[in-house]
């Protein structure tokens, strides 16, 4: 009786807030952007940025939990989320993000752009050394780019980067980029990481990089052992000696982790997690900057009509969602764009309202046909807990306004085939993950885009998409963006519900975290305080 | 009165325990379909994490809902799922092991070798090509864990059946002429209940967790409703800060299956007796 | 010797079956493997790169005949998900053979807890006139054996781990770097496989004690006036042991497949949860591979349990 | 020497042994007769103190040699019967097979006794060496430890000389070592040479055996010198022969009294076989339902007896008088078996899976005719049962040819156990055969009303009352379910029944009443018999003709008093000894 066991297993996979784990690619934050907002849930500890009156100390050990398996150690070649939070240890590019979602000068010292927007002019910091002891040239640099743009041998490794055309050395220090297209946003695609040339394909048996840590070992569903890079070009970073991203294979095996103190870091913490070690971790929250929304298939019945599509964002009482799962610490949104990016951010909360409308949503179905109500399923990633209890909950509470779901959990893999990619479904409860470019989450709802897997189809918001993408200043971008997600939300493409917290919970021996707008876990500034 | 007082004091001790058991979860489980002390999916968030309590017997989960109220739709799905299970495994079980058993031969290595096969299968591998072949729903963790039991049974009814096909009374049936279909299902079979009984209780066991691992692949019972696999994989999570949410799914199972265990053990025992 | 090569060619056969269906069940179910390993922002080359380099672009049957061939070859292949290093996937084989001490290591631990708790237990149990004894361990080893495996592990995480924090749960240690400390830790998790099962052996060892106590050789052995005790251990337990030995070979193939719900519960990296999460990213090289591992070890240990058998009876061993 | 008073046993029920009192004499060989069920292995049982625990004694008292082994109402002292046990009493089972432990070699089996009586009687030793016949054999073993010991003791002195400190310790560890060597070869001295006594002649090879390796009558042979080998006073034998061949069976008898003859030891002997017990006991007790009936000494008993059940057992038993002459029996052939070889194949090695084609029955060449019964009788493992099967088509691998002028020859079986279904009602049983041929044969087909009428008239037949038809197998008695076995085969009135051992598990009584029952059915329904037997006398009662069988030869055939009168070959006059 084998068998049992097998099919338990499954209840304990993986299970991480914000959706589409391999959605992410690494072009990072506009330097005018975001403060992320953080927030306590506790109530114990200030933010956990900085506490500026514990003594910082060097040395020592820690144990990070991450949820999955590393894809691949090659940085340009990693697309898990769950990867590149890790490998930002061991990698940087010529620009890096700091915890404001700035972008910083790390390999480069100094860069400028040309008028045209289609020059980049990089210039190397002195000294900047590689895990294997040599210093980074221009070299370095020229390979990297073109492995990671597809120059070298027609295969890009990282989308955004496809613009580039051309990478020229000036002179040992400088080295000269040139893409086919001014963007605004191609800034972002230069934190690409810089590794040692002919390294992809020769050397391989160390991932090497210039991080203020450097590789140690990896043991697949084990984890990744990394030490303090002594050469860090940041004077005084890394404190730490070691650090073991250790692979934890749920939440609920995280927790008992936790509670057994083996790990000393954890994030993706459930809400009823947090409550639950309040008093043995400090528990810090962000924003998780990831977007769940009850996604709608604007394509198939009953929401091909606008009017149930607005009956649900009137019926979905999403102060009930982000109380029940998140514990109140969600931020609730409309549109597809991340209240962080606030620059492009236009509150639409006001629309819909946050709570329930159940009168409005009654007549809405009526006027579209549904005197009766109706009924439709939602496919929900299985080993997403939030979103299986987001599920849950509005289940439950939309059955005031006739609407009846069917909850249908699936395995992962076949939610990203059957609904991502298949659009095979009529509703679905997830999240989508973002860079820090605006772009990248506006894009996707342009009528026949891959990515439209709602099937939003509207002539308007494409127009006001097209001439955000085109403008050249960051006012005339956000103007349009806050045109298009006005007109997102008056046809109600799809159920936003909220930017759900990312909750993590520290050692109360370590400080220094500092949060990230973007999916990272920087250890270099974390420490043990005396 | 008398009568069953009389019937009371002629069962065995082990019979009448599992009897008590399996009659209070069945009772509570069927009352579950007409009445339970809350709704089983109601939320409230002003109980959430309740401590079992008057109010509520067995506490409150994570959305405030009834768990004694969930756990008696738990008892109702779970019961008739695995039943269900159980029925359509041990059921292709003795068809598959009475045929192979009894007549051997070239049919008997094939269908041995499948069997080993699909016992080395894993079975969420299997559940996956039955929701792709089937499409999701209730009908089909019935279905793939039918598949996934059945060599268990094959293999228990195949040992007996080639036990007793060269037993003499079969062989007289053989000699007067009978079918030997009839042999197989009139003659020989009621000869291994006693054997395949204590399987179909093992069976039964695993059957009741087996689903709740389904659920998670998108087969079976789907929340919110409850059945107590998944009650229990759902509680993991609160153990330390809601330990009956775990506990009452959990001991529920335990009860059911011991029960039945009990039930079946009286029930040998009985048979036992009479001869 | 014909026992012999009839043996191995139903391994074969039924290894090849396997093979095949497994083969099969991932050409059906949903889930596409390139998606699985670059996520949804990948590049369409780097997609159809991938996808060549897979060989996912060739028609079904050429790939299972250039992965049986490999297989054949004794090339198991590479996993689609876990890398080696930077431009090196792992092969299958020294991912599974690096998981596989874990998976071993707490079956051998499992069956010790098992004999030795196990097998005093049932002879006693079997020798013991106590009704009230009896009826206590009756109801004790039917409970052990209806507390589901997950329950379990639970419960043993819960009660050593949290409340009397004799370890610490998820604190696995690698045998590599501290054995002694790995095996500490996996004492927990082979309770939790351990005790049901030590309940079925001792209720069946009891069975077949009770049932060889009737047999006239046991008679025999009281007209030549030994003790009770000397006929208990030396004449009894000897013949009874004959179907417990089957049963802990059950038990042992059981384990040494992969106790995926254990393995889960306490986060031990083995074979179990290989399996699972392979399943989940669609790594179909390492699935293969250890689906083909589970119905050998299950083939190969039955087979060697009937070989120990027919070692250790003599009635079938000089026949 | 034993003295049993007014000795009554009870298990939970009623009492199975009631008021018995005899006494053994000193040398005295006394036999128990009766049927199962008459308590005399009870009795047995008691007074070896290995009656089961739920056994209550509730009367009476037993003695040896006027020790108190056993009184009513005190718990049985289980440190005393172990002194007596194997020691000065010692018990030979019917069952050499299972009464011997599977998985230990015999040797060592033996030697058990020895070892678990050693401790308590070091003389034990010695009085048996004096006694060995094999002596030469117990001096090599004895000199050849003697020379050892002396090497051991001289190196020891040597030893002795340099490490004065270690020594004393050393030397008596050596010494100890020594002596547990030649114990342990004493012991298998003595074993060798017991198994020699009791007629194995190959004993090393038998004390290398593990018991399945053995035939049965060796296997009784190694039980009796388990036995005998620590010359006890008493020596019980319940049933020893009665799971053996006829001719071996001779031979445990003959052993017996020679045991008797030269240890002088007391034997009771139980048996149900009247004709046994005639030869080899000095006096005889008849039980019945737990009571002694008679007693006496032997010829008395046989030659006058006094009570009933005695006179029943007696005539009861089958002897070669007073056979009704049957009825004249055509010669129309109803089975021709002509040249038929019929094999089976057997794994000659179990792990290599080598199997061999076995012939198992060789040349036979024979007919049944029409209305007759025709006896075959032979030993165990002669083919007897192989050459039944394959005249009923259940064995397919023949050659020769089998010809049926009848359809649908029936069986009835030795075990009434195994051959009724256990699940099903005598009523269901009996009307099976009818529904099959109803559903092979529609013109046969009879309604539900004509089966059940159908059945109730067989049930008469074989002489069963209509409340049995709704019991079930479990329910009835060993010769009821014969008979409702002889009804089963009989209700589709088949030409031929083939009856293999059917009254063989029976007790004499029972198997008169059933042999009667066969011959009137025969005479009422003119069916043929092919009876199978390993009982001469049996088959004498019963048949018209008889068929000598051994080692899968037809080695005889002819009309039954002819060959009883004039019979041809050797092994036929040995049957008939």
């Amino acid at each position: 009786m084998k068998k049992i066991s097998i099919t338990l297993m499954a209840l304990l996979l993986v299970a991480a807030l914000g959706g589409c784990a391999g959605g992410k690619s690494s072009g990072d934050k506009s330097s005018t952007a975001s403060n992320p907002t953080q927030s306590n849930v506790s109530g114990q500890q200030g933010t956990g940025t900085s506490d500026a009156k514990t003594e910082p100390t060097y040395g020592g050990k820690v144990v990070v939990g991450v949820q999955q398996d590393i894809d691949s150690l090659d940085p340009h070649k990693a697309t898990a989320a769950g990867t590149k939070e890790i490998l930002f240890n061991i990698f940087e590019g010529l620009l890096k993000v700091n915890e404001n979602g700035s972008l910083i000068c790390a390999v480069a010292s100094d860069y400028s752009v040309s008028e045209d927007g289609l020059t980049y002019t990089f210039t190397l910091r002195d000294n900047v050394k590689f895990h294997n002891g040599k210093n980074v040239t221009a070299e370095d640099v020229k390979y990297s780019l073109e492995r990671a743009s597809g120059l070298l041998d027609g295969t890009p490794l990282i989308s955004s980067l496809t613009k580039l055309t051309s990478v020229d050395i000036v002179d040992a220090k400088t080295v000269q980029v040139t893409t086919d297209s001014a963007n605004l946003e191609l800034i972002y695609s230069f934190t690409a990481a810089i590794i040692p040339a002919g390294s992809g394909e020769t050397e391989g048996s160390n991932p090497i990089g210039t991080g203020p840590f450097s590789f140690v070992s990896y043991k697949p569903q084990e984890g990744l052992v990394v030490k303090k890079n002594p050469d860090y070009w940041q004077q005084g970073l890394p404190y730490l000696d070691e650090v073991n991203f250790k692979i934890v294979s749920g939440a609920d095996t995280a927790l008992l982790e936790l509670k057994g103190h083996s790990i000393d870091l954890y994030s993706y913490l459930t809400d009823s997690q947090a409550l639950e070690l309040a008093n043995d971790y400090q528990i810090l929250s962000a924003p998780s900057d990831a977007l769940q929304a009850m996604f709608l298939n604007n394509a198939v019945a009953p929401f091909d009509n606008v009017k149930v599509r607005q009956a649900v964002c009137y019926a979905m009482d999403r102060d009930l969602a982000n109380e029940f799962v998140v514990g109140g610490n969600g931020t609730i949104i409309s549109a597809g764009m991340l209240p962080t990016l606030k620059d492009y951010y236009v509150d639409l909360n006001d629309v819909y309202g946050t709570g329930a409308n159940i009168e409005k949503a009654k007549q809405l179905l009526a006027e579209a046909g549904y005197p009766n109500g109706i009924e439709f399923s939602v496919i929900v990633p299985s080993n997403y807990e939030a979103h299986v209890q987001t599920a849950e909950v509005l289940a439950d509470q939309m059955k005031e306004a006739g609407i009846t779901c069917k909850i249908e959990l699936v395995e992962w893999n076949t939610w990203l085939e059957d609904v991502y990619k298949g659009s095979k479904f009529q509703a679905s409860i997830c999240a989508i993950t973002s860079d820090m470019t605006p772009s990248y989450l506006m894009v996707r709802f342009q009528k026949g885009h891959k990515k439209n897997f709602i099937n939003f189809a509207s002539d308007e918001y494409d127009a006001a998409y097209k001439k955000a993408e085109a403008a050249m200043t960051i006012e005339e971008k956000a103007k349009y963006y806050k045109e298009a997600q006005e007109i997102f939300v008056k046809e109600a493409g799809t159920a936003f519900i909220q930017d759900p917290p990312i909750t993590i919970a520290l050692s109360k021996d370590l400080a220094g975290y500092k949060f990230y707008p973007i999916y990272v876990q920087d250890m270099s500034t974390v420490y043990f305080v005396k | 009165m008398k009568k069953v007082a009389g019937w009371f004091k002629k069962q065995n001790k082990y019979f009448l325990v599992g009897l008590a058991m399996t009659g209070l979860a069945v009772v509570l489980g069927i009352l579950s379909f007409f009445w339970t002390p809350y709704g089983p999916t109601t939320m409230s968030a002003a109980e959430r994490f309740n401590a079992p309590s008057f109010r509520h017997v067995f506490g409150t989960d994570n959305f405030g809902r009834d768990i004694f109220s969930r756990v008696m739709q738990g008892i109702g799905t779970t019961v008739i799922v695995s039943s269900l299970i159980v029925v359509i495994s041990a059921g292709a079980g003795i068809l598959i092991g009475a045929i192979t058993g009894y007549f051997g031969g070239i049919l008997d290595e094939a269908i041995m070798r499948v069997t080993d096969a699909v016992n080395a299968f894993p079975s969420i591998l299997l559940a996956l090509v039955v929701i792709s072949i089937l499409g999701s729903g209730k009908q089909n963790v019935i279905f793939s864990l039918g598949i996934v039991f059945t060599p268990s049974y094959v293999r228990i009814v195949r040992s007996e059946f080639i036990r007793l096909r060269d037993a003499d009374f079969v062989c007289r049936a053989r000699l007067m002429g009978v079918k030997k279909l009839r042999i197989l299902f009139v003659h020989i079979l009621p000869n291994i209940f006693s054997v395949f009984w204590v399987s179909v209780t093992i069976g039964f066991n695993n059957a009741i967790l087996a689903e709740s691992g389904m659920s998670y692949l998108g087969i079976g019972v789907q929340p919110p409703d409850a059945s107590l696999g998944k009650m229990l994989s759902d509680a993991q999570g609160y153990l330390g800060r809601a330990p009956w949410y775990a506990l009452a799914p959990g001991l529920t199972i335990v009860w059911i299956v011991l029960g039945f265990s009990l039930l079946s053990e009286g029930i040998r025992r009985k048979e036992a007796s009479k001869k | 010797m014909k026992y012999l090569v009839k043996k191995i060619v139903t391994l074969i056969m039924t290894l090849f079956l396997v093979s095949v269906l497994a083969f099969l069940a991932f050409q059906i179910i949903p889930g596409d493997v390139v998606t699985s390993i670059l996520g949804t922002e990948a590049t369409p080359e780097r997609e159809e790169a991938l996808r060549k380099e897979l060989g996912l672009d060739k028609p079904p049957v050429v790939r299972y005949v250039r992965w049986a061939g490999n297989v054949l070859r004794g090339d198991f292949g590479e996993s689609y998900r876990y890398s080696k290093n930077m431009n090196q996937m792992m092969p299958v084989a020294e991912l599974i053979g690096d998981k596989l001490p874990v998976t071993l290591l707490l079956a051998a631990l499992s069956m010790i807890l098992i004999a030795v708790i196990a097998i005093p237990l049932g002879v006693f149990w079997a020798r013991s006139k106590n009704k009230a004894f009896d009826v206590l361990m009756n109801m004790g080893t039917q409970t052990a054996m209806a507390v589901p495996s997950f329950f379990l592990g639970v419960l043993v995480t819960y009660l050593f781990g949290i409340v009397l924090k004799w370890f610490a749960p998820g604190g696995y240690v690698s045998y590599r770097d501290n054995f002694w400390g790995c095996v500490r830790y996996m004492i927990f998790p082979a309770i939790s496989v351990a005790i049901p099962k030590i309940a079925m052996t001792a209720r069946f060892l009891r069975n077949s004690m009770l049932m060889e106590s009737g047999s006239d050789y046991v008679r025999t052995a009281y007209s030549k006036g030994a003790s009770e005790r000397r006929v208990a251990y030396f004449h009894v337990l000897r013949n009874a042991m004959m179907p417990v030995v089957t049963f802990l070979g059950m038990i042992v193939a059981e384990i040494v497949a992969g106790s995926i719900v254990v393995e889960q519960v306490f986060s031990l990296p083995g074979i179990g949860k290989l399996l699972i999460s392979s399943i989940s990213t669609r790594d179909f090289p390492v699935v293969e591979i250890l689906i083909l591992y589970i119905t050998f070890v299950v083939i190969v240990v039955y087979f060697l349990v009937d070989v120990l058998y027919r070692i250790i009876d003599p009635r079938i061993s000089n026949k | 020497m034993i003295k049993i008073d007014n000795l009554s046993v009870a298990f939970d029920g009623p009492e199975v042994v009631k008021n018995v009192s005899f006494t053994i004499g000193d040398g005295e060989i006394l036999g128990v007769v009766g049927e199962s069920g008459s308590g005399k292995s009870v009795t047995a049982l008691t007074l070896m103190g290995l009656v089961a625990e739920s056994a209550h004694v509730t009367s009476g008292e037993i003695y040896y040699d006027d020790q108190l082994l056993l009184k009513a109402g005190q718990p049985r002292n289980n440190a005393l019967y172990r002194q007596y046990q194997g020691l000065k009493m010692s018990m030979v089972f019917q069952e050499p097979m299972t009464s011997l432990n599977p998985t230990m070699k015999v040797g060592a089996q033996v030697e058990e006794v020895l070892l678990l009586h050693d401790k308590q009687d070091p003389k034990a030793p010695t009085q048996s060496k004096s006694k060995a016949p094999a002596g030469n054999l117990a001096k090599s073993a004895k000199s050849e430890s003697a020379e050892a010991k002396a090497k051991a003791e001289a190196k020891a002195d040597a030893e002795k000389k340099q490490r004065p400190a270690k020594e004393a310790s050393k030397n008596a560890l050596l010494a100890w070592h020594e002596r547990r060597v030649q114990e342990k070869e004493d012991r298998k001295r003595r074993v060798l040479e017991a198994l020699l006594n009791v007629g194995l002649k190959d004993a090393q090879r038998v004390y290398d055996s593990y018991p399945h390796q053995l035939s049965g009558g060796m296997r009784q042979r190694v039980m009796i010198a388990m036995a005998v080998i620590l010359h006890p006073g008493l020596i019980v034998a319940d049933e020893p022969t009665t799971a053996l061949d006829v001719t071996v069976q001779n031979q445990i008898i003959d052993l017996l009294r020679k045991i008797n003859h030269e240890q002088k030891n007391s034997l009771l002997f139980i048996t149900h076989d009247l004709n046994l017990a005639r030869r080899l006991c000095d006096r005889i007790l008849v039980m019945q339902d737990g009571c002694i009936v008679e007693e006496g000494a032997t010829e008395d008993i046989f030659c006058d007896p006094r009570g009933d059940y005695t006179k029943k057992l007696i005539s009861a038993v089958p002897g070669r008088t007073g056979k009704k002459k049957t009825s004249n029996s055509s010669t129309t052939p109803l089975v021709e078996v002509h040249d038929l070889n019929v094999y089976y194949r057997e794994n000659a090695n179990s792990l290599f899976g080598k199997t061999v084609k076995k012939c198992i029955v060789k040349d036979a060449n024979f007919e049944v005719y029409e209305g007759e019964i025709l006896g075959l009788v032979g030993e165990s493992g002669c083919g007897k049962t192989t050459l039944s099967k394959a005249m009923l088509g259940l064995n397919k691998m023949i050659d020769g040819r089998i010809v049926h002028h009848s359809n649908s020859p029936q069986m009835v079986f030795q075990d009434p156990y195994s051959s009724l279904n256990p699940t099903k009602t005598v009523g269901w049983l009996l009307q099976e055969p009818l529904r099959a041929q109803g559903i092979l044969d529609p013109s046969k087909a009879m309604t539900e009303k004509d089966r059940v009428a159908a059945a109730y008239d067989m049930l008469h037949k074989v002489g069963l009352k209509d409340k049995y038809y709704a019991r079930r197998p479990s329910q009835l008695s060993g010769g009821q379910r014969q008979r409702i076995s002889i009804g089963q085969a009989l209700i589709t009135r088949p030409g031929l029944v083939i009856a293999d051992e059917p009254v063989s598990a029976l007790d004499v009584t029972i198997q008169a009443q059933i042999l009667d029952l066969i011959r009137s059915l025969q005479e009422e329904l003119k069916t043929a018999f092919l009876f199978i037997s390993h009982d001469i006398n049996v088959i004498y009662q019963v048949s018209d003709r008889i068929m000598v069988m051994k080692d899968g030869k037809i080695l005889e055939i002819g009309e039954t008093e002819e060959v009883f009168r004039n019979p041809q070959d050797a092994y036929t006059k040995e049957l008939l000894r």
